[in-house]
């Protein structure tokens, strides 16, 4: 089994190219430790020493580089560009002292230490690809004889199997349910039709609960219902089909029909078009 | 025996170990170095591993490596190869595992299709699961539950070791557009009977 | 060594020699007569195999017979073609290997981004790593950890093993360490256009 599903080590790591122009492509990279461990490597920065500034600013010119050629920069790139800069600024003024803020120092050496895990994981994980290994350095026995009960069944499901099939049968059951579930929520143009046909027969300001749909459970479905009806109502204020009015912050919120023809015309209209 | 002899011997050993198959005095001249005396090699392997639990067998002109075969009776060899579990069992198994102790109308809820007969049966011969008592309903179906064998067979410690949901999801075992349960949080309450889940709150 | 000694070396190593596959210490302990000394026959099996062409290989808790890795240039054996394993594979599965028991959390922590999903899947479908228990902390993710198919497939006969390990434990580089995460609620975020804690703030 296991020589039929081993792997190649992955021995051509996209470097960046050795005259020291950074090719900005993304795809290369692992996320932005790895990209700052990349510029350490390229600048020979020393990310065990508290050289960090000029690596903070390796990367803040890589990121501003990138997104001068307007590439797609994923939000991790744009938090540690954010980090960097905070850091640089914690770096650059005088320790005030606070025991709120970090020290530079202190942030410097946080990075340096993740910097210095990931280098020595990167490292740990050619290592193994480069070993010897099973079914391409050294082979089982070719000609293997069965004990019976020797593994304690005599079937052959791994835990992986095992885990893919519920899974797999999870979903296909969940496949419909899924679709169903999302309907539950109560739609904004559910909300529209039935506020335009309610609206007709209540002249007078009405509180906003008296519109939601009956028998709705407590709960995200209903909060959903509050939502999307509140919504429907401030799109209708703005067609000036209604009026909507709250006295106090936090307070309830009345509807009151502006103008039964336009309001009519527009039920009309939308049972027309169904 | 010089060390080229030795290194030889080596490369022998090691592939009528590896080999599938017989192999023929003309393949493994092949496969040596030149000049490697092939059959001095094979009578000193087949003398060295005389008296061990493995020996060194000639069949006309091919060789391999067989399990003594006075040990043979003793060890209970079988030519077998093993079977694979049917897709079914695999699912009913694991259902079994996850929603534990389920009755077989519970399975087949689950499964959405009804349970062929000698599913459970299977499993259950196969040691990996057993009754578990029976449910205090009309009809008092049986309970089904895993057994230590199960446990044993996937490496696994505990039941509740078994992933959950999210861990499936987030090992790519189980994808699915999360849609409203992922917000359900603050308002379930309701947890469905059959939730593999229920009971530990890690989910959300 | 006694004669019964003698006798049971010959069953475990033919029970060795007949299995392509790892064999538990527990699953030998089964098969042997009771009273056997599994520790110190597998010793001496593995002595006697040292200088031969296959070698008896302890993964973990597992055994099995192997070829020896440096004839493998002159036995002309066909190669398996391995699969490519992606970047992102390959380092979860040293971070898996070096900071085990690990949560896919921590996996992310120290790559420093959010783990794609089919990175474990295609390390567990390879039989490399596998769940390992639940974490007691709030949460119980799920902790991850390498199989001895894994030790197996790469020659190492322990975790304690693994190229490195004692440098890397004393230099403090398989602590959860001082990361930057530590230093992320201060930032108030005025630098960037981007509110630095959008999404999930605990990625670093």
């Amino acid at each position: 089994m296991a020589e039929s599903k081993s792997f190649a080590g992955e021995d051509d790591f996209e470097a960046p190219s050795s005259d020291g122009a950074f090719i900005v492509d993304l795809e290369g990279y692992e996320g932005p430790i790895d990209v700052l461990l990349t510029l350490a490597r390229e600048k020979k920065i020393d990310i065990t020493q508290i050289s960090i500034l000029p690596l903070a600013e390796q990367y803040l010119a890589f990121i501003a580089d990138v997104r001068r050629r307007d590439l797609k920069l994923a939000a991790d790139y744009l938090v540690m560009a954010a980090w960097l800069t905070y850091l640089k600024s914690r770096l650059l003024l005088p320790d005030l002292g606070s025991a709120e803020e970090p020290t530079g120092k202190e942030m410097a050496a946080a990075l340096a230490f993740q910097l210095q895990r990931l280098e020595v994981m990167q490292n740990a994980g050619q290592q193994l690809m480069a070993r010897h290994r099973l079914g391409h350095d050294f082979f089982t026995r070719g000609a293997p004889e069965q004990f019976s009960s020797v593994t304690s069944s005599v079937y052959e499901v791994s835990l992986f199997e095992l885990l893919r099939v519920y899974g797999e049968q999870r979903r296909r059951a969940a496949g419909g349910v899924l679709h169903i579930k999302a309907l539950e929520l109560y739609t904004v143009e559910n909300a529209l039709k039935r506020l335009q046909t309610l609206l007709g027969s209540t002249p007078d300001w009405e509180s906003l609960w008296q519109f939601l749909p009956e028998g709705l459970e407590k709960g995200i479905v209903g909060r959903s219902a509050l939502a999307s009806t509140l919504a429907a109502g401030l799109e209708l204020a703005r067609e000036g089909k209604l009026e909507i009015r709250q006295t106090s912050l936090f307070g309830p919120i009345y509807l009151r029909h502006r103008d039964v023809g336009a309001a009519a015309r527009s039920v009309k209209r939308e049972s027309d078009e169904a | 025996m010089t060390d080229i002899d030795r290194h030889h011997l080596r490369l022998l050993e090691a592939l009528l170990f590896a080999s599938a198959e017989l192999l023929s005095e003309r393949v493994l001249a092949n496969r040596l170095p030149e000049g490697a005396d092939l059959d001095g090699l094979l009578t000193a392997l087949q003398s060295d591993y005389a008296a061990r639990g493995v020996n060194l067998v000639k069949a006309g002109k091919s060789w391999a490596f067989r399990t003594a075969p006075e040990l043979v009776q003793q060890l209970n060899i079988e030519v077998d190869v093993p079977r694979k579990l049917s897709r079914a069992a695999v699912e009913t198994l694991a259902i079994v595992a996850y929603h534990q102790p389920v009755t077989r109308a519970e399975i087949e809820e689950v499964r959405g299709v009804s349970l062929s007969r000698g599913t459970l049966d299977v499993l259950f011969e196969a040691g990996w699961i057993k009754p578990r008592g029976r449910r205090r309903t009309p009809g008092r179906p049986m309970n089904w539950g895993t057994t230590d064998a199960f446990l044993d067979h996937f490496g696994i410690a505990d039941v509740n070791d078994l992933p959950g949901m999210e861990d499936l999801k987030a090992a790519g075992l189980l994808d699915s557009g999360v849609a409203i349960s992922a917000y359900r949080g603050t308002d379930d309450g309701g947890a469905e009977p059959l939730d593999p889940d229920s009971g530990d709150g890690d989910r959300f």
